[in-house]
């Protein structure tokens, strides 16, 4: 694990609102893996106090690049970063995507951001890759290059209208499903639908998670899901990715 | 400044504690920061039974600090002794074993169970939780149920013994006074003060606890008024100070209030090693003395 | 939400009041901010005779906060009643005159004496000053001692009467209480929470008065948790929230936790016009009620 | 008085650890007297708290400038900004000096960072000024082209060897005080051994001073100092300039 500054590469918007960052930490790349997130400290100040997680979106070489919403303070904050500003990360921290690459086909299910970690896990798959992106709107829709990308808007102002399982649902057949394992990320509801749906067909199911973390390595309890056997997990430290038939949605 | 200090008869390397429940039990911040640098570490509050804690949320974010409402998570004694006790041997730093329960009975059964392991150096008993229903502030607030628990327990061991102290009462000297007369041998100052947040779009709190506890750079204003009202009014006491401490000027603050050690909690959420140069600050600052 | 509302008997065009020694009598502030767009003015605390204060420093600032030991510095009755109430008489607001004193019988004294004058629309009796040696804290932080204030002004106005509670308790819901049984017709919360910081170059605490009130984004959730503690437990008493507002959101965040009006302080040193934009943002939040 | 957002025209090192900012705002400098000052908003966020006062240092056109010494966050981040960052100013707030261009000598007197306000003052005033510039080493000397400059250090490493007031008890002869005014800023020890200076000297002296504050404008009372005629007066609204026999320093 790592906790050391590092160099800003370069910080552009993806679509309006939407903004990746580019950073330059050799070592790190190496020794992470899709689904895993950094912790990254915003502000030099007591304001925001908190670090502030994001999944690893990419990889590569010695940079990582990060995929960010401007939500408050703290994406403003990266958002106003430049070429060369130093930036502290801690990471990688939690468990990334399980990865088995005897199947045959792997699902990508995505809401808005959840879109995120795929590019990573991509870049680790062999086989077959479906994408379905989902999101209220085509604003929502963040296309990556990812494999045979499909899209669902609930306005249906971009692609199929309707949810994003509503699209699974109509193009995959149990056979597909037999033969994949499902990637999920993005909003619970979302992620609950999927569990409900891979239950239903039978269908092995990973999903990334959010929580509000304080520290995002274990030692705060700050970060519990339930878990279907009772008792919590921990978010930052079990997940944040999740076998989606171990957690309450 | 000796870096070698005593407080409440416990004998500390230096004068840094990591508080309790802000490092589990030490595995994962070690990755970090070399525990044999710090003073000790306080691990989280241990009761007779594991405990889930509560429903999720259980942090948010304020101005410059934190509410947790974390409720207690923890192991439980058993899988204390056996699982997390053994890891700390490899380290030569102070354990302190910080208690929590919800009677005044199973603080000193607690106590009783664990006092014979010899990993633990001291005992941290912490009435001051503002996140549970029983055991919390319900003694924590009140000067004789903190008497009490503090006499009961005293009998329970001949180990330092550490009251940690609520902050959310008018007279904390009193309480100082009340537990060291009846047996603590310093008293460790403070937990965490009540706090609430509003979510604008639920309309409801967003701790699931309603309340939670605020701690980081905010409270540390408020815990150093707290230190220095003890120390004023009792010089005699031994004090640890906690609350908002981020780094070594903020320590030496404590210090200079009356404390002779620190804790440490929500800066280590931030910055993990940060106890390693809130020490060798403190070293600096005073080494002429 | 019509931003006409009435908190203890007082109407107000909207529920924003600029709070008591954070905005003087009205006049610098009037500069940048049209007082007749803000629901009112509490003026900075008034005594029987005029007050110096406390000497230098007053201020310290800390972490998203501030300590204030301005130890009640003001012109004094009479010189408010000539020079300092007839400023307001232009303006359509209300009016809200806090008093504070040493002794029961001046807060008695001090507010008869006010009480006919017509450009005061209600009193605010300030218990709870963490900055004076006599008729701060002694008072506030004692639960017989606001209700025999309480009663004994109460006797002396007719007019709204709110006793600004101290946040230094653990019970503030009880103070509450015990306030509008006397007799209040509302309750402010919440006053500074008592603070310190140490200078590290003398070894002093920055403050000339060693202690101070904290104010400021630091204390939100406390305060918010204050008002929350009084709503649950009497939803019947009126509350104004107060602590560490410094946009709408906070503002809403104390309407939902129980409060009818609020009042900002701070803020007004930092953004000087705030309190219009918070009354805008409040009527927006809540216009389809 | 302006509570306005400024655009940042450029900032930059005038010696190590000391910084100008040169900010366009119309209307400000003409509004402005010297040894006025503004209070600054370094931050948009809770962290710094509190504006940040600083003396207007010079004025011209729609621009002024502010003189600085790094001292914490506030100043850091003050320094950090680029031309054409957005700032939020407060002022010009404050009593400046008083001008009397009937007398004909005009003496300034600084240590350290008090020399800030000096440039904005000689634009305002007729006749011959002499300027003393004090500090304990060279590194606190800074020298913005002021006239008739003559340097102290208490080390000697620059210009007189001994202390600024020193300095003019050996440049002044009496006659040269009584036909003359005093400006002085600098560390309250240096103002304190000025006042003794024009007292025993019955030299006319107003000094600038500081305080901590709240909010620089009079609402908070956070910033008083000791009236000689007993009670306090307020730096920011009664100074930051006063005759020097009207306060205890
Ligand atoms: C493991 C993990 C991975 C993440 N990966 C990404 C990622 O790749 N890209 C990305 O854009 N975001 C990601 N997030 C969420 C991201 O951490 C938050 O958006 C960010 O912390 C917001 O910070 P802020 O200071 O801008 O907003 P804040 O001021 O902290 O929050 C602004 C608003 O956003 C809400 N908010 C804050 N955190 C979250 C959250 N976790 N989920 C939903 N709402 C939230 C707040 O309640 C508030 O209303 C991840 C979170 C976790 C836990
Ligand atoms: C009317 C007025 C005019 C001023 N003009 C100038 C100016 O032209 N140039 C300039 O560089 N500074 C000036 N100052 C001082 C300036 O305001 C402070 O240096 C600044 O606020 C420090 O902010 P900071 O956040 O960087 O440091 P902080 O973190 O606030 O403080 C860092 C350290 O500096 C100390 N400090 C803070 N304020 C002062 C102060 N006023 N005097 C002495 N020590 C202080 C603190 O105690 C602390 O130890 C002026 C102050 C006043 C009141
Ligand atoms: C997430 C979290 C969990 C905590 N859990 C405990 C606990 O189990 N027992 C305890 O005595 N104190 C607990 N505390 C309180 C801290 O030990 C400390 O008293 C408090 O956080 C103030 O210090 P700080 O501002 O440095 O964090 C906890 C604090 C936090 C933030
Ligand atoms: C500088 C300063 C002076 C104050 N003076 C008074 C006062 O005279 N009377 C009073 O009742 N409250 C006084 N207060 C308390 C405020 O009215 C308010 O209760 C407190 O600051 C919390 O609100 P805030 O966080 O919005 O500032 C003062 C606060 C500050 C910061
Ligand atoms: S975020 Fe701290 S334990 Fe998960
Ligand atoms: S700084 Fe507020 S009155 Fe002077």
């Amino acid at each position: 694990m790592f906790l050391a500054d590092a160099i800003v590469n370069k910080v552009f918007e993806v679509k309006p609102g939407i903004h990746k960052i580019v950073i330059n930490f050799p070592g790190l790349p190496l020794k992470s893996e899709p689904g895993q997130f950094v912790n990254v400290r915003v502000s030099e100040t007591h304001y925001p106090l908190l670090r502030r997680p994001f999944s690893i979106c990419d990889s590569e070489k010695d940079t990582i690049s990060l995929l960010f919403n401007l939500m408050g303070e703290g994406t403003r904050m990266l958002a106003h970063l430049k070429e060369g500003d130093k930036i502290n990360l801690l990471g990688p921290l939690g468990n990334g995507f399980r990865i088995n690459n005897s199947v045959k086909k792997h699902i990508f299910v995505a809401g808005g951001m959840g879109v995120a970690p795929f590019p990573f896990l991509k870049r680790k798959l062999d086989g077959k890759i479906s994408t379905f992106l989902g999101g209220r709107s085509s604003k929502e829709i963040i296309e990556l290059g990812l494999p045979n990308t499909e899209i669902a808007t609930d306005d249906g102002s971009l692609g199929f209208k309707g949810n994003v399982i509503e699209l699974m649902e109509s193009r995959l057949s149990p056979d597909d499903l037999n033969a994949a394992v499902i990637y999920g990320c993005g909003p619970t509801a979302m992620l609950r639908a999927l569990k409900k749906f891979s239950i239903k067909n039978d269908a092995v199911c990973q999903v990334s998670t959010e929580c509000a973390m304080a520290c995002g390595f274990g030692i705060c309890q700050g970060c519990p899901t339930e878990s279907t056997e009772g008792g919590y997990k921990l978010v930052c430290k079990d997940g944040p990715v999740f076998d989606v038939r171990e957690i309450v949605l | 400044m000796n870096q070698n200090i005593t407080v409440g008869r416990l004998n500390l390397k230096n004068p840094v504690l990591l508080a309790s429940g802000t490092v589990g039990y030490g595995n994962e911040i070690a990755e970090f920061l070399d525990l044999n640098k710090i003073g000790g570490i306080v691990t989280k509050s241990i009761s007779l039974k594991p405990r889930a804690g509560n429903p999720p949320p259980r942090i948010v974010e304020t101005a410059s600090g934190m509410l947790n409402a974390i409720g207690l998570a923890n192991v439980g004694l058993e899988k204390f002794i056996t699982e997390k006790l053994p890891y700390l041997e490899q380290y030569d730093t102070a354990v302190i074993c910080n208690i929590a329960a919800s009677t005044v009975e199973e603080y000193v059964i607690c106590t009783e169970q664990l006092a014979h392991q010899k990993r633990i150096d001291a005992f941290e008993i912490n009435v001051s939780c503002p996140n549970v229903k029983e055991g919390g502030l319900v003694i924590g607030n009140n000067l004789e149920k903190v008497i009490e628990v503090t006499e009961k327990v005293r009998k329970a061991t001949t180990k330092p013994l550490f009251i940690k102290l609520s902050p959310n009462v008018p007279n904390i000297a009193d309480f100082a006074k009340g537990a060291v007369d009846a047996g603590a041998d310093a008293v460790s100052a403070v937990n965490t003060f009540v706090g609430a947040a509003i979510d604008l779009r639920t309309r409801k709190p967003k701790l699931h606890n309603v309340t939670g506890g605020l701690s980081g750079p905010a409270i540390k204003p408020l815990a150093v008024a707290k230190v220095l009202e003890i120390s004023r009014k009792h010089p005699e006491i031994d004090i640890i100070g906690i609350g908002g401490i981020s780094n070594w000027k903020d320590a030496v603050e404590f210090i200079l209030a009356g404390a002779k050690a620190v804790q440490i909690g929500t800066v280590n959420f931030v910055e993990p090693a940060a106890g390693i140069e809130i020490a060798d600050g403190i070293r600096e600052y005073f080494k002429n003395e």
